[in-house]
């Protein structure tokens, strides 16, 4: 009897990232099948995955702590863009190191997280309202460094970028040449933050304090949890992980310029929740916020091989596949609730 | 390795189908003036040409275009075409490309790569060059008109801030503010290439500056629309009277050329965005063995709806001034 | 005697806006005791907690611990200064694991990280120990309420404390766990620990407290011993005038019960996995009540009745026309009105004013289009706190900050504007004080006499023998009996509950 | 005695849910008396009004509309609508395809003005719909699910336009974002105004605004009271699209063309902004139509005196985000508490000092 209790307890709570990853499983082995012809069967497209959205993934970890505590940060898209004009600026414009770009990069992106953890927490106005603010502001200011696109030539932030990593497998081309998978270290990283975060959302006192107040912020003061420190600490390493993962970024491009990362918070946003993250708190796991990257990646990936789709058809097909996803997901859970109450 | 060689047999089968296989990434469907761009390579890469076109739009995302350039790298296109979103950040993706033996054709916005080798061929139109014509003509116009000596005060309604075009053109103008003396720029301010964004910073440049503006810089016709709407609604006239506003222009769309026509807009630089048949004289020029030259700028008229000025010249070459008639404006293709 | 004083709380002043709730309240708890908190609904009992365990900042007075004055700025602190506090309304995160609830703040570790296999196997151990029927790694979510409420009080009794607040938490169990809890006490005062305990019902007072400590208004009454304080005198001093006893409200019972004029008849209704199918049937002027277990299906049932889950199987007859119940609105306009147990999460609308609280359900049943004019709207909210004295700064207040009591009459009040001929009362006298449960009770019976027909659910076996005429028992889901007339003793009750044979028809 | 009743009131006025957004709408304002004198010049100038004012009521007028639906969604939902802006955009899209029969470009209506702003709203109806039956019928949460609207928004509208800016250069359609014949008030300032005084009539005269905020409050709890929360829900999200319809059909009628890209471009952000400074809870619950309005108007006023102040647009966000921080600080209820207490400190050290003067 026990038992039977103990097994539906995990079936509830992580039933929302099963679906996920197996539709995630589904729809990429679709692909594979409808597009092998145009190459999705390739392990190096599963890598680009990865490789494209390594920033994503970072700053979606990020985003999945805040969204746990019942916030939100919509102010990560500017800051990617501020950190990378900063980096970039920094290399270019005066010529610091690459290291000290990296510094100035999570620095950037901690006192983003410090003031607007401050605001949220010991203000208490709304994490929306601040965060959007601090979109504004990091948008303005990437602006007042320079409007000008920047470059970045910088040597060894270059070596870094390019530094490749084979695989021991790979495809052959049609030439005949055997060409292995690859990535980039900015993936490694990612994935490190992935399984870090994983740890400690589920091992930490830290970790469990935060699924504890997104659940009742109220309960949680009342049961001697320290709710604010705890909330300030979130919002500090989401900001921590926004400087990060625009770094991640922009070893991806190599740039910085105004309109960098414009609506990058939404893919956050919308990847955590695929991946089974709730906006009003106290249930999500990274690894969940990894696959809605994944999610996301795929569908655009399963656009950009079909190849004939004019611009309005893109959209419209994005959001459809979007759509019918979330849309799907909605219903299972829905009929999982219901099967679990008879 | 079984596999891999039988998926190589199959690519060389895919490959003898003959058909070329192009991968464009464009940039999105922001303008008019974009869509044009689109149907151009859409209307030279088509079946019946003999190419097989995939065709990525990037929604205005750099991150999307390096999404879809992996993308094609994956696909063995043989050619890629990036229309790119910004300048900058290409150098690792694009050497990837090399790597795989792609060559990649850049359009419209140049980039700036730290090697020059990772991009084959470059075609676009010269913003700077767009402003500085729209100057040259500015300057013949006032010289005609005798207007030449007059204090002349001019705002600019720039474009999206960062965008190439907006660097471009704004540098024109600001070079020609420098050589004339007597030319002053009162006020720059974005527009953002929109004509409600036009209009609502006309406004309030017609309230901080009132009678003293003589000449509107609009750095694409939609602004112009939307500058000229707020002109004629502060109860003034945009035209060659003269207390009247000069309203100039750049892109030379169809609806821009119609108000040329009717003299709202005085000046139209053109901005083409047929690309499509220059794209593919690289293409036929790489395929047979040869080397193109690196960078190829597009043909570009002015359009003018008065007759003062004939000739031009910028940058040491002449061009032609087009008075806008209907017969124009019927030939237009966007 | 020389016992030792551990907490002594001096000229505790509180305001809210608009509300007095403590002035000048002296409080003093000794090593060992077991010191009972007492007053009317809104006396400021719940507010005196929450001052002393850093919830509420006070206005004035000192708070005096182990001969140290000490200020606790949050319940962490209370925590950390040996205060562990169940409060009123259950505190847990409805989103963790039941052992996370109990654990969480302060997890068994293993090289800095959390061992959950710890966790749940000390989780396991506990929970047996209180004899608590639920898995470790269950989901707080789908626990009873009575079963969150063992779980709240079994996380701060395994707290290392001196002194343990329970505020009311009795208000949700059934006797079994009363006694269970009753148990658990005198074991801690053995040890030593101090305890502060909140409860509106005296006989438990009686049987394990020492001291009594009465509020009223926000102001001290006194301190009292138990021995020196009889029930009637403590009564009096909680309401600050005499009362007339509470035995035989029945006696005052005028009409008698017209059997066969039935007003809602239920046959065969069901709902898949809480409750099997069974039959009910409510007269006219007939109180009937709903016992049985924790647990049993008590509150299942009626919620079937009421469209509030929609039944599986089975119909619903209003006058012996067969209606159909959808949703509960379909209920609502059969004449039915239903009084949730839970009132945190299905009773109040915690923004909207008292006002707004009591015309909803007349507001909803009435349409949109039809909205209720002010006057209207002031009347009957005006109407209600007069007649359910309902202790609150003006209509307009929040409902959520109404004391919990005085929150169960607002929503009792938004019921009974609805002028319902069948009334559902599940649980209405929780968390209610000694004299308005009596004037509960009376009302329930003056709206039998009125002719309405009412189903009544309560944990307490003695208020629905007072009550009730007629009650059908539960156990596990199944109706497995009804007792009537003569019949109707605490004994048969419990036979029939255990599953005495004779009565399952 | 006359000053005692003053005072009196003040304290009424200052309690008084809208009081604080009407103050920081005031000081935004105010600061332009210092920066643009002539900020507040209001003439006739060709037969129109004519100054900044004039620009501000006028410009945040399709603002105005959708922050009001935007308050019903979050009130009811708790959540907020991001597709506003796309909404827009496809209603712009219907109703200038409709009136220029399909060309890209037309001096004469093909079709009856009527039928294109109708067939416009409905078409934003069906997209708020589609919107509120992923939110209160499947119960996904409305970011994401608006999010899709978000994204697919704009691509219809450039499927329904073809991808080009569709121009309708007709006087009468130029009407609704510009003037009704010779009267000097700008027509969207009209809009706005029956956009409000319609909703505010339908709060009043129907139960729907009680029974939002019950539905927005505890979802539970209104179902057992008898409400259709599902039904509530999914109307504020039809409310929200036709609202965004209209505020669509004004600003295409202000540029007399359907423009899928930036009609109502960031839109959404701005109407979840004024619905935050009107003092609104966006995670629902009780609301204050008003308020929203106000804050529309506040930001409207600020963008146009940093345009007045000569700030360049690039830089705008930067004051825009301050500003909005210390009004939504002044604003919090923390930060009240604390200067109420400074003031109970600072008032018993004054009575303190009065004793020992004694
Ligand atoms: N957060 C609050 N805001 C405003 N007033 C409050 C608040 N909490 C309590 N009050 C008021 O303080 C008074 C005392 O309430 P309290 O909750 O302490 O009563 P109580 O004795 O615990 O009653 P009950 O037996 O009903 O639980 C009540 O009048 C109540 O309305
Ligand atoms: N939220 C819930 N999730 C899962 N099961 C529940 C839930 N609430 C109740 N149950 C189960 O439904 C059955 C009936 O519970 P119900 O609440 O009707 O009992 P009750 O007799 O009203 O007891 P009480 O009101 O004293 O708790 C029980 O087996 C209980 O475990
Ligand atoms: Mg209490
Ligand atoms: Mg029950």
């Amino acid at each position: 009897m026990e038992k039977k209790k103990a097994k539906r307890k995990i079936n509830s709570s992580t039933f929302l990232l099963m679906i996920t990853i197996v539709l995630f499983a589904v729809m990429y082995i679709a692909g594979m099948i409808i597009f092998e012809d145009k190459g999705f069967a390739k392990p190096q497209m599963f890598m680009n995955l990865f490789i494209s959205n390594a920033g994503l993934i970072v700053i979606g970890c990020g985003m999945t702590l805040v969204m746990i505590t019942g916030g939100i940060d919509i102010s990560v898209g500017s800051v990617t863009a501020l950190v990378c004009m900063s980096a970039a600026y920094a290399m270019e414009n005066k010529g610091m190191s690459a290291i000290s770009a990296v510094v100035i990069s999570l620095l950037i992106g901690i006192l983003f997280g410090v003031v607007q953890g401050y605001l949220v927490t010991y203000l208490e106005i709304q994490p929306f309202i601040v965060t959007l603010a601090g979109m504004f502001f990091g948008r303005g200011l990437t602006a007042v460094i320079s409007t000008d696109m920047i470059a970045i030539k910088n040597k060894t932030f270059l070596a870094w970028a390019n530094y490749r990593i084979n695989l021991p497998f790979g495809t052959y081309n049609r030439r005949g040449m055997f060409i292995p998978a690859y990535i980039y270290p900015t993936v490694i990283i990612a994935l490190g933050v992935v399984i870090l975060i994983t740890i400690m959302l589920k091992f930490t006192k830290f970790g469990r304090n935060l699924y504890a107040i997104g659940g009742n912020q109220q309960s949680a003061v009342m049961m001697g949890l320290n709710v604010k420190r705890t909330k300030m600490k979130a919002y500090v390493l989401d900001g921590f992980l926004a400087g990060l993962g625009g770094f991640l970024f922009c070893l991806n491009s190599c740039a910085g310029f105004v309109e960098q990362a414009k609506g990058l918070e939404m893919d956050a946003i919308a990847s955590a929740v695929i991946g089974g993250t709730l906006l009003s708190g106290g249930v999500g796991t990274v690894i969940g916020t990894l696959f809605g990257v994944l999610i996301n990646g795929t569908i655009s990936s399963l656009i950009t091989t079909q190849g004939t789709l004019s611009s309005w058809w893109v959209r419209i097909t994005l959001s459809a596949l979007l759509c019918f996803f979330i849309v799907l997901q909605a219903i299972i859970a829905a009929v999982k609730r219901k099967k679990k109450k008879n | 390795s079984s596999n891999g060689s039988k998926d190589a047999k199959k690519a060389d089968d895919s490959s003898k189908s003959g058909n070329i296989t192009v991968g464009f990434s464009q940039v999105g469907a922001e303008s008019d003036w974009r869509t044009a761009n689109s149907t151009s390579m859409k209307e030279t890469f088509s079946e019946e040409n003999g190419y097989t076109l995939i065709f990525d739009d990037a929604q205005q995302k750099q991150e999307n275009q390096i999404k879809a350039i992996r993308n094609f790298i994956q696909q063995e296109v043989d050619y890629i075409v990036l229309a790119p979103v910004t300048e900058t950040g290409w150098d690792t993706v694009l050497k990837e490309a090399k790597d795989a033996g792609i060559p990649v054709i850049i359009v419209d916005r140049m980039v700036k790569v730290s090697d020059d080798s990772l991009y084959t061929a470059w075609v676009g139109s010269n913003f700077e060059l767009e402003g500085k014509k729209a100057a040259a003509w500015l300057k013949a116009y006032l010289d005609a008109t005798g207007r030449g000596n007059e204090k002349i005060n001019i705002v600019d309604i720039q474009g999206t801030i960062g965008a190439s075009a907006q660097i471009g053109r704004t540098k024109g103008l600001e070079a020609a503010c420098k050589e004339n003396k007597n030319w002053t720029l009162l006020a720059k301010e974005t527009g953002e290439f929109t004509q409600a964004k036009g209009q609502e910073v006309m406004e309030s440049l017609l309230k901080k500056h009132g009678d003293d503006i003589d000449v509107v810089y609009c750095e694409n016709d939609n602004e112009a629309f939307g500058a000229i709407d707020a002109i004629t609604a502060a109860g003034k006239k945009v035209g060659t009277g003269k207390d009247d506003i000069l309203v100039m222009s750049f892109d030379s769309t169809k609806t821009g050329l119609t108000d040329v026509k009717d003299g709202k807009i005085i000046l139209d630089t053109e901005c083409n965005p047929l690309h499509g048949p220059r794209v593919e004289e690289i293409i036929k020029s790489l395929e047979a063995g040869k080397e193109p030259d690196k960078k190829q700028y597009v043909d570009e008229e002015v359009f003018a709806a008065v007759k003062d000025v004939a000739k031009i010249s910028a940058d040491g070459k002449d061009y032609d001034v087009t008075v806008v008639t209907d017969d124009v404006i019927s030939k237009r293709a966007y | 005697m020389a016992q030792k004083t551990i907490l002594t709380m001096k000229g505790i002043t509180k305001t809210f806006p608009g509300v007095k709730a403590l002035s000048n309240v002296d409080f003093k708890l000794c090593e060992g005791d077991i010191h009972a908190l007492m007053g009317e609904n809104g006396a400021g009992k719940s507010t005196l907690i929450k001052v002393l365990t850093g919830i509420y900042p006070f206005d004035a007075g000192e708070i005096i611990m182990d001969g140290k004055a000490m200020v606790n700025k949050s319940p962490q602190d209370a925590q950390n200064n040996g205060i562990s506090t169940v409060y009123q309304e259950v505190n847990l995160c409805p989103n963790l694991t039941v052992a996370e609830n109990l654990f969480i703040g302060r997890e068994p570790k293993k090289l800095g990280m959390i061992n959950w296999k710890e966790m749940n196997s000390r989780s396991k151990v506990l929970l047996e120990s209180l004899d608590i029927d639920v898995a470790p790694t269950t989901l707080l979510d789908e626990c009873s309420i009575a079963i969150q409420q063992m779980i709240a009080i079994a996380r701060a009794v395994d707290m290392e404390c001196k002194v343990l607040i329970l505020d009311e938490p009795t208000s949700s169990l059934d006797e079994e766990e009363v006694e269970k809890l009753f148990a658990l006490m005198k074991k801690l005062k053995a040890k030593g620990v101090g305890i502060i305990f909140v409860t509106h019902f005296l006989e438990q007072v009686y049987e394990v407290c020492d001291k009594i400590t009465v509020l009223r208004n926000g102001e001290l009454v006194g301190e009292y011993d138990v021995e020196n304080l009889p029930r009637v005198q403590l009564v009096a001093k909680m309401m600050g005038k005499d009362f007339d006893d509470l035995a035989d409200i029945k006696s005052e019972r005028s009409g008698e019960v017209k059997e066969g004029d039935p007003v809602i008849e239920a046959v065969g209704v069901s709902h898949h996995g809480s409750i099997k199918p069974f039959d009910i049937t409510f007269n006219k002027g007939e109180v009937v009540g709903l016992t049985g277990l924790l647990g049993s299906g008590r509150s299942e049932l009626v919620r079937a009745i009421y469209g509030a889950d929609k039944a599986d199987t089975g119909e619903v007859k209003v006058f012996g026309k067969k209606v159909k119940i959808n949703a509960p609105l379909d209920a609502m306009k059969a004449g039915m009105a239903y009084l949730p147990e839970d009132r945190k999460k299905d009773g109040i609308l915690a923004d909207l004013s008292v006002r707004e609280n009591i015309i909803i359900a007349l507001q909803a049943k009435r349409g949109m289009f039809k909205p209720m004019k002010r006057k209207e709207m002031e009347d009957a909210a005006t109407n209600f706190i007069n007649l359910l004295q309902i202790k609150t700064a003006s209509m307009e207040t929040p409902i959520k900050s109404l004391s919990g009591g005085n929150q169960q009459k607002v929503i009792l009040g938004r019921w009974l504007l609805t002028n319902p001929r069948f009334l559902i009362l599940d649980e209405p006298t929780r968390g209610i004080d000694i004299g308005t449960k009596t004037e509960i009770q009376k009302l329930v019976l003056r709206l039998a006499d009125e002719g309405k027909s009412i189903a009544f659910i309560s944990s307490e076996v003695e208020e629905m023998l007072r009550t009730c005429s007629r009650m059908a028992v539960l156990r596990d889901g199944k109706k497995v009996g009804e007792i009537k007339g003569d019949d109707l003793t605490q004994e048969k009750i419990m036979e029939t509950i255990a599953g005495g044979d004779k009565n399952n028809e | 005695m006359s000053n005692e009743k003053k005072s009196f009131n003040w304290k009424a006025i200052t309690q008084h849910r809208l009081f604080l957004p009407i103050v920081c709408l005031l000081v935004v304002l105010l600061v332009n008396v210092i920066k643009t004198p002539n900020f507040f010049a209001v003439s006739i100038k060709n037969g129109v009004l004519y100054g900044y004012l004039v620009d501000v009521v006028n410009r945040a007028s399709e603002l105005v509309i959708v922050a009001i639906g935007m308050t019903l969604v979050t009130a009811a939902s708790g959540g907020q609508d991001i597709s506003v802006g796309a909404v827009m955009a496809v209603a712009a899209a219907v109703c200038c395809q409709i009136l220029s029969g399909g060309q890209v470009s037309t001096n004469e209506l093909m079709n009856s003005m009527a039928l294109a702003i109708i067939a416009a709203i409905i078409v934003a109806a069906i997209c708020g719909a589609f919107n509120g039956f992923l939110v209160a019928n499947l119960g996904i949460q409305p970011m994401v699910a608006t999010l899709i609207l978000f994204t697919a928004g704009r691509g219809i509208a450039q499927l329904i336009t073809k991808g080009q800016i569709t121009y309708v250069r007709v006087g009468s359609f130029k009407v609704m974002g510009g003037y009704i014949g010779k009267c000097p008030v700008p027509t969207p300032i009209f809009f706005a105004i029956a956009a409000i005084i319609i909703v505010n009539l339908v709060l009043k005269k129907t139960a729907l605004g009680l029974y939002i905020e019950s539905v927005g409050i505890n979802g539970s709890a209104s179902r057992l009271v008898g409400l259709n929360s599902t039904m509530i829900k999914f109307l504020t999200y039809v409310i929200c699209g036709i609202l965004s319809g209209i505020a669509g059909i004004v600003a295409s009628s202000r540029i007399y063309s359907a423009d899928a890209n930036n009609i109502g471009l960031n839109l959404e952000m701005d109407a979840i902004l004024a619905v935050a400074l009107g003092g609104n809870v966006l995670s629902g619950g009780k609301f204050s139509i008003m308020g929203s309005v106000i804050g529309a108007y506040t930001i409207q006023a600020l963008t146009t005196t940093l345009y007045a102040m000569n700030v360049s647009a690039d830089q705008l966000p930067v004051y825009k985000a301050v500003v909005v921080i210390i009004i939504v600080v002044i604003q919090s209820p923390v930060f009240r508490r604390s200067v109420d207490e400074w003031k109970k400190k600072r008032a018993l050290k004054n009575n303190k000092a009065m004793e020992g003067g004694h």
